[in-house]
């Protein structure tokens, strides 16, 4: 690719619709309109192509994936100047090849009808489209009258240059308020792991683990990098197949996978872990010198019988675990939201992991990930704190200035928190967003950026366990609405105000990028001429950094007995999950993902509630029927879908669907559960107890078919999915004989 | 109509022997019907090749450059493939991009008002929106590099310089034109004689998509 | 289907039913989906949505049963062959099956159209010929596995506001009211491929026409390619699992092994293979 | 009681002027009843009108249930059609004379009913403007409809009926037109003349008439069993449980022949009340009639059961499943009210004191018919809602624009009729003259005499016993 940049431009001119690439009626219709006349359609020459550009011939260009902060690398295919379809990068260590839904649902992101095409000013109360000059006028004069220490940055997670950018900018500020925000986060295992081996994001070696036990860590549908795990999970269940146990209150799309589903009571799940880890002690001989005496002591005193009445698992359930683990070695013992996401979610944490030290996991199939040659490049990982921070402080009036990106708070943030009332109290709010949503409908200015297919950037993903490698993201085509900007040049525009001198060379974001890329070290460049190196990278879209790689070892173990109290008046527990499709909601605006069923429950364009048989009995309703499910924070209504994937004493309500404000295909459709979140919060890092609220539920009497899809549940005696015994497929498959 | 159907592909000149006198008469309607269908032209420069059969009226379409074609193609005699150049590459011909007229134009002709329009269009950097002649419905796949394949560069004895001929079979003799206009009625009929004429394939998706 | 067509290939057509279709084909577009791998996540569905202009048609007509996924991802909680199904618990998880049309080499759907809209092509396919169809819609009545999809009203009026027409795939058509529509094995990629081929000279080579869903199957899962061809990644699968067109059973020297065809029973001979899910039990 | 089929000693003039007079001045029950048609008919015009603009949407399609109500009325009326044939064909093959005074109208409702059959298939096309694709045609792209389509099939075997019962009937009309024409003013009388084609009734022109009418009864008994037989691979040819019948080419033509009698009988007795036939279409014919009826019914009742049995027996589970589902499934209250319909209610007809009773025999002839289309519904839907695949179960029920176009079929139907029986004479005049004639003859030897003798010579100028003209 040329690094031409006029050339590159006009290459990615954009064909009108009635051009060679019409792919409108098929004729299919009234007879008349299949008649064709001659001239009715225009047909747009280029103005200077490169050679290779042929009308009629799709080319494939690198880029990278900005759906969920995971990113993959895709490949992007360009025809006549418009982006039809995107495909994994084959060469990137993150996904290889593979892409989920969410990602190919980036096309319908960025073709968006609802997508800001101007930005947006408040003139009196009301939100008024002007010209990207005018709003641009208005931040300036704003900033300026500000003062630069009190200003904040809410960002979902970021990464590579705009990171840079974006703590240059805080620092010419000199400010520190940079508050990274995800509702789905691991944020919980990442201070664990950081405390008990050093490293925040370890490697997880599904290679070489012979079985998995997962509280609640849904690594194929939502745990930090989905579709790499999803690519780990294939090999891990080749060959001789490993075993995979997954103990949550609400059936994942992990849990569907499973060998071994269980539900623990919510929040026991740490007990569960400590009584596996006492069945290991006594009854496996497991190495106990490898824990201190005090963690000994507190596993001691849950045995069976004990973790029987704490959690709910039957004591054979343990047992069968223990006993997979044992012969199924070497393993890996994982958790996750459900887990974490509780008061005590860092006891559950903790407990997990030193089962893997008990296991002797920890560099066995646990290994150091190595870091970052250049640390400012590194991912900024999201938390749920974070917005509780940022509540916090905009409350004591320590925010003069907030610019929100990649984040919606408003809508994932519960009630309980206030956060509207608190952002009221930011004098001035700027969202930089290419969608209109909940927290853009309050702030000040509303700056609509490029679509991820139209801008520059680079990313370095959070977990990239075997090579540390940055993204290359490049646009797919040329912007489609000419009053948008690209986050990197608002960022540069910003340090340009705040007077930034070592900015104030570059025209744009593309040409910094350029030059930065340029300046990385030789090792890196192996050795290219700095236009060689760009081309190099913009066809791989990526650049292998090279691989400072570390060894883990145990740091601390601190275990602290846990708790458990029952409310009577709210019996059951709300599991507000999340759900690979929607995300945290950011992606309900995309009508493919709205209409590609719940993978569980089949469900689309709705929310609903999952309760288990039991307890549908118990409260005598029906597949249909809507119920209340009300928590002290108030209530939502939703349609039942009854399983036996969920824990009695559950109510299951994903998180995404509800918006008031996101556009035609998002609003006024389903309920949000975390709006009715109960106050609580994990007592050591502070992260939103979100899996801990305690609700009550009970009939509406209305009643309605589920919108789901596919007649009967059961195959009805065909052979349609048949199902062999793991042994029968090692004898078969095992051992090397492959096709 | 039945019998210009049936006999059309057969009674171009190599399949003539057969033409018993029982078939006189009917050949007579035949050939009557055909030359009124505009087969008189055969176009016997492109060797192992039936032309198709079929005439269109198709009117004037207003261009923003009135293109002279017939000074290009014909009094010039630059190839078709020239200034249409994807078309043995890729399914679409493809119109020439302004940088390829500006090639020639920036020294040729400069003092002509055409030229000195499309000198505009090339100083403000945009091209002309030209209006399409040629087209298919959008259920059609139709591929100008595998016909230029058969007829021209994988076709024995056939001299390139001669692929005006060859794009004559679907576009006419634009050659003889200034803005050029649809005169064949490029219908499934059409295509469809040609194919069976030609050998080509009969299979419904190696055309519709 | 010229008349020409149908005299000549009369044998071709009563023999589709004994010997596996006709071997005299170019190629015999075949498909593994190992539901070992498979962890239901509908990456294939959605990817298939965006390569051949799925119409979204809204939550009402989604309900009704008039959607337009030709790639289903089902899921059913029953084991037939393990049991189980009276624990309190699925302890054992969903069974996912990734359901798109099994391009039957003795399609039932071909016989029954009227207008020969939908038929066999060379290329061993279950072709569905858009404009040609009048919508009998007796084709979709006729397909044990109800894989094909009929456009109930005009769906492209609203699936795709303005700009988001602008993603729309070229390479095929989209298609209005009464049309029968279905899987195609992604045909605009296997002729881009086949195109490509020719451009270059060269054969087909395995793994240069791989269908929307196998590409972006995060596990890899799914399997494209051409039965015909020995070296094939597919037709090598086939052969291990010992699998074989034109059987309504197959008789496997090693009965352990996980290839079958999902109702193989009714003859109608589909062109996709399914290994079977694998459990702890 | 009643016990003659007909008075014998009925005046031939009086013949006429009976049949004659049902064809004039229509009074106002007539009109009401054309504005009842009417009105049905153009619901089903807009309802139709909505679902081209619309889709096929509408009328609560979905993906299984691409079939409904109008491939199971299609099949109703072409079932009903086969009466005509039935009573006007094999019984006057077999020479039961009581047909004769109601064929007529039995064979305008084949034709009738075949018209409103036909319109079926055409509705519900997805795309009704391409309809003539599925004709042999030459185009210039030389593409054929493919023939081993069932569909196809239907299509020429409806055509080829439709003609043949019209002309059928036509021909069978020729001699009452005649007379028609001798007694009728204005356009009546050019309508007729062109119609009769010099109808005269002389001898050359009675033994040609005889001959072609008893070929087209011969060619059309085969011809009628074939069309439901055809119509019964739309189902059996496919390879879905409970349509993949073998017993069905029987089942169907059986079925046809029930609703159809059924339909005679309604008719029959709608007749016989507005224009005071009582002469002609007499209680004892009705009673033939109805007999005829119950046994037909026996033989349905016994191919259905029969069909149960062979799948039950058959112990192919999907098609079990299919069966059962039908007995329990969410569609059963309808198939337990057609095996009601269908197999209770036609022993009413064996009962004499029911035969004899018009009201009675009337609601019964409706419910024999609610039965035989519910049959037709029972057949199609189920079977779709539930077949090999479970992930694609589903219950449909259909909305108002079907039922819409299914209720105006009905008044289309009616308003071919009741044009048909101001225009046209609906009791046959000149067999009706006919049989008269014979039970007089029977019933004195020297008519008999008389008229063997008349029969073996031919000399000019014999009185022949004029059936035509009068």
């Amino acid at each position: 690719m040329s690094g031409n940049d006029i050339n590159r431009r006009d290459f990615l001119k954009f064909m009108g619709l009635g051009g060679v690439g019409a792919a409108t009626l098929s004729g299919c219709d009234m007879p008349t309109t299949v008649t064709l006349e001659e001239g009715k359609e225009k047909v747009v020459s280029y103005l200077a192509p490169e050679e290779y550009v042929i009308p009629g011939i799709g080319v494939w260009y690198a880029s990278t994936c900005q759906q969920c902060p995971s990113s993959c690398g895709i490949h992007g295919r360009v025809r006549e100047g418009r982006v039809l379809k995107v495909e994994g990068n084959p060469e990137s260590s993150v996904n290889g090849g593979g892409l989920c839904q969410m990602a190919h649902a980036g096309l319908q992101s960025h073709y968006n009808p609802d997508r800001l095409r101007k930005p947006l000013i408040r003139k009196g109360g009301t939100l008024t489209e002007v010209s990207w000059k005018e709003a641009w006028a208005v931040v300036e004069e704003k900033l300026a009258a500000s003062d630069s220490a009190k200003t904040g940055w809410m960002t979902g997670t970021v990464s590579g240059h705009q990171a840079v950018l974006l703590d240059a900018l805080q620092e010419a500020n000199g400010s520190n308020k940079h508050y990274v925000y995800e509702a789905i986060n691991n944020s919980v295992g990442e201070s664990v792991n950081k405390a008990m081996l050093g490293e925040a994001t370890p490697r997880y070696r599904f290679d070489k683990a012979q079985s998995i036990l997962s509280f609640g860590a849904d690594f194929l549908g939502t745990w930090v990098s989905p579709v790499h795990f999803s690519k780990e999970y294939a090999e891990f269940r080749t060959g001789d197949r490993g075993v995979l146990m997954v103990v949550e209150p609400k059936m994942t799309l992990t849990g569907a996978n499973a060998d071994f589903w269980v539900p623990a009571k919510p929040g026991t799940e740490g007990v569960l872990a400590l009584g596996i880890a006492n069945v290991l002690l006594t009854k496996h001989q497991a190495d106990a010198k490898l824990l201190p005496a005090s963690v000994r002591k507190l596993i001691s005193e849950y045995n069976v019988a004990k973790v029987t009445e704490v959690t709910g698992v039957g004591g054979d359930s343990v047992v069968k675990i223990t006993n997979h683990l044992k012969n199924h070695a070497p393993s890996i013992v994982m958790s996750g939201a459900s887990a974490h996401e509780h008061e005590n979610g860092y006891f559950n944490a903790t407990a997990a992991m030193v089962l893997n030290i008990l296991l002797g996991n920890v560099g066995k199939t646990i290994e150091s990930s190595g870091a970052m040659p250049d640390v400012k490049l590194a991912s900024k990982t999201g938390s749920s704190s974070a917005a509780m921070r940022l509540a916090a402080d905009a409350d004591k009036g320590a925010l003069e200035t907030l610019f929100i990106t990649g984040a919606n708070p408003v809508f994932t943030v519960p009630s309980y928190v206030g956060l509207v009332d608190k952002l009221a109290k930011v004098p001035f709010k700027v969202s930089l967003t290419s969608f209109m949503d909940e927290t853009a409908a309050l702030s000040d200015v509303i700056l609509p950026l490029l679509s991820s297919y139209e801008d520059w950037g680079t990313t370095a993903a959070a977990y990239q366990p075997t090579e540390k490698v940055i993204g290359i993201q490049q646009p797919l085509m040329q912007p489609l609405y000419a009053e948008t900007k690209g986050f990197g040049d608002v960022l540069l525009d910003l340090l340009k105000i705040q007077g930034a001198e070592q900015y104030g060379a570059y025209t744009d974001y593309y040409s910094y990028l350029q030059n930065a890329l340029y300046s990385l070290p030789a090792s890196v460049k192996q050795g290219l001429s700095d236009a060689d190196f760009w081309h190099d990278s913009l066809k791989k879209g990526l650049i292998k950094v090279g691989d400072a790689k570390g060894s883990l070892s145990v740091k601390t173990i601190d275990l602290t007995a846990p708790s458990f109290e029952d409310n009577a008046d709210f019996p059951m527990v709300l599991a507000p999950s999340a759900r690979q499709g929607l995300w945290d909601g950011r992606l309900a605006n995309i009508p493919w993902l709205q209409e590609a069923p719940d993978q569980i429950t089949k469900i689309f364009w709705d929310s609903w509630a999952e309760l288990h048989p039991s307890t549908a009995k118990k409260f005598g309703v029906k597949e249909g029927d809507v119920i209340q499910v009300e928590s002290d924070q108030g209530s939502i209504e939703a349609q039942v879908y009854i399983y036996k994937g969920v824990h009695p004493d559950v109510v299951a309500v994903p998180m995404g669907q509800g918006h008031e404000n996101y556009g035609r295909y998002a609003t006024n459709l389903g309920v949000n559960p975390l709006k009715i979140l109960s106050p609580g919060t994990d007592k050591v890092t502070g992260e939103i107890a979100a899996h801990a609220t305690r609700v009550r539920i009970s009939k509406t009497g209305k009643s309605s078919d589920l919108a789901r899809l596919g007649g009967s549940e059961t195959q009805v005696g065909r052979k349609l999915v048949s199902t062999v015994s793991a042994d029968v497929f090692r004898r078969t498959e095992g051992g090397g004989n492959v096709a | 109509m039945f019998a210009s159907i049936y006999l059309t592909s057969r009674q171009h000149p190599r399949g003539r022997s057969f033409m018993g006198r029982g078939f006189a008469v009917l050949f007579a309607m035949v050939f009557s019907m055909v030359s009124l269908l505009g087969a008189a032209n055969v176009h016997a420069e492109v060797p192992n090749a039936i032309p198709p059969i079929g005439t269109h009226n198709g009117e004037d379409v207003p261009q923003p450059i009135e293109f002279p074609h017939d000074i290009h193609a014909d009094v010039n005699e630059i190839n078709c493939m020239y200034c249409h150049t994807y078309a043995r590459r890729s399914k679409v011909a493809g119109i020439p991009p302004t940088s390829k007229c500006m090639g020639c134009h920036s020294v040729v002709a400069t003092d002509k008002p055409r030229i000195q329009k499309l000198t505009e269009y090339w100083e403000n950097k945009q091209s002309p929106d030209w209006n399409k002649v040629h087209d298919v419905p959008d259920f059609v796949h139709f591929t100008h590099e595998k016909h230029l394949k058969r007829f021209v560069f994988e076709n024995e004895g056939m001299d390139v310089d001669n692929v005006s001929e060859v794009c004559a079979f679907c576009h006419g003799d634009v050659k003889k034109m200034t803005v050029a206009n649809k005169t064949k009625p490029l219908t499934m009929g059409f295509c469809v004689r040609c194919h069976e004429a030609n050998d080509g394939p009969s299979d419904c998706w190696k055309c519709h998509k | 289907m010229s008349l020409k067509n149908v005299l000549e290939n009369w044998s071709d057509y009563r023999k589709t039913h004994e010997d596996g279709g006709h071997h005299d084909y170019e190629h015999m577009w075949g498909m593994v989906v190992d539901l070992n791998k498979c962890t239901g996540c509908n990456a294939c569905a959605v990817s298939c949505y965006s390569e051949n202009n799925l119409a979204t048609v809204g939550k009402e007509k989604m309900g009704k049963g008039q959607g337009m996924h030709w790639l289903r991802m089902e899921r059913y909680w029953d084991e037939p062959n393990v049991g189980g199904d009276e624990k309190e618990f699925h302890e054992r998880g969903a069974s996912f099956l990734p359901m798109m049309c099994q391009q039957c080499n003795a399609a039932t759907c071909e016989v029954v159209c009227p207008v020969a809209a939908t038929y066999h092509t060379p290329d061993g396919l279950n072709a569905q010929v858009y404009n040609r169809c009048i919508g009998s819609r007796y084709c979709s009545n006729n397909c044990p596995y109800r894989l094909r999809y009929f456009n109930f009203y005009s769906y492209y009026e609203d699936a795709w506001p303005e700009p988001l027409n602008q993603q729309l795939n070229p390479d095929l058509s989209v298609r209005d009211k009464g049309v029968m529509e279905k899987c195609t094995f992604c045909v605009q990629r296997i002729r881009t491929a086949k195109d490509t081929a020719r451009r270059e000279g060269r054969e087909v080579r395995d793994g240069d026409a791989v269908s929307a869903c196998a590409q972006s199957c995060p596990t890899k899962a799914i399997t494209f390619g051409d039965l015909l061809d020995e070296n094939a990644e597919v037709t090598k699968l086939w052969k291990f699992h010992q699998v074989e067109l034109g059987k309504t059973k197959q008789d496997k020297a090693n009965k352990e092994l996980r290839g079958y065809r999902v109702l193989e029973g009714l003859n109608v001979d589909p062109c996709i293979m399914y290994l079977d899910r694998v459990r702890e039990v | 009681m009643q016990t003659k089929d007909i008075n014998e000693n009925i005046a031939w003039a009086k013949i006429n002027t009976d049949v004659l007079r049902s064809m004039e001045n229509p009074r106002m029950g007539y009109w009401i009843a054309v504005v009842a048609c009417l009105l049905m008919v153009s619901c089903a015009v807009m309802a139709e009108i909505y679902q081209y603009q619309v889709g096929m949407g509408p009328g609560n399609l979905n993906w299984p249930h691409m079939w409904d109500l109008y491939i199971a009325t299609f099949v109703f009326w072409i079932g009903m059609s086969h009466s005509g044939t039935l009573l006007s064909a094999i019984l006057h093959i077999i020479g039961a004379d009581w047909r004769k005074p109601i064929y007529r109208f039995a064979e305008a409702m084949t034709t009738f009913s075949l018209m409103t059959a036909g319109l079926f298939p055409i509705i519900h096309l997805g795309r009704v403007w391409n309809m003539y694709w599925v004709l042999p045609y030459v185009s210039d792209r030389g593409i054929w409809p493919n023939f081993r389509s069932p569909l196809i099939w239907d299509a020429f075997a409806i055509t080829t009926y439709l003609t043949s019962s019209a002309l059928f009937l036509f021909i069978g009309m020729i001699p009452d037109l005649a007379i028609c024409r001798d007694n009728a003013r204005g356009w009546r009388q050019k309508l007729y003349t062109v119609l009769s084609m010099g109808w005269q009734g002389d001898d050359r022109q009675w033994r040609n008439f005889r001959k072609i009418y008893l070929l087209m009864a011969c060619f059309l008994i085969p011809l009628a069993v074939s069309v439901h037989s055809i119509v019964s691979a739309d189902f059996a040819m496919s390879i879905m449980p409970g349509w993949h019948i073998t017993s069905f080419p029987p089942y169907f033509v059986a079925g046809a022949l029930y609703s159809g009698c059924a339909a005679i009988i309604t008719l029959f007795i709608i007749l016989r009340y507005f224009f005071r036939f009582d002469e002609y279409m007499t209680i004892p014919i009705l009673e033939k009639t109805c007999k005829l009826t119950f046994a037909i019914a026996m033989v349905w009742s016994y191919l259905t059961l029969i069909e149960f049995a062979s799948v039950w027996y058959g112990h192919d589970p999907v098609a079990k499943e299919a069966l059962v589902s039908r007995f329990v499934g969410p569609y059963s209250p309808f198939f337990w009210l057609m095996l009601f319909c269908g197999i209770i209610v036609p022993f009413a007809l064996a009962v004499e004191r029911f035969r004899r009773h018009l009201p009675t025999m009337f609601v019964v002839s409706i419910l024999l018919n609610l039965g035989m289309w519910l049959e037709r519904w029972m057949i199609v839907t189920p079977t779709l809602a539930t077949s090999y695949y479970p992930f694609a179960f589903d219950v449909m029920w259909p909305s108002m624009v079907q039922w819409a176009i299914v209720f105006g079929s009905f008044g289309w139907f009616g308003l071919l009729f009741l044009i048909f029986v101001k225009v046209f004479p609906c009791v046959s005049m000149y067999e009706v003259k006919e049989m008269v004639f014979h039970r007089r003859q029977h019933n004195s030897p020297e008519i008999a005499k008389q008229f063997h003798r008349r029969a073996s010579d031919r000399q000019a100028g014999d009185e022949q016993p004029s059936t035509g003209g009068a």
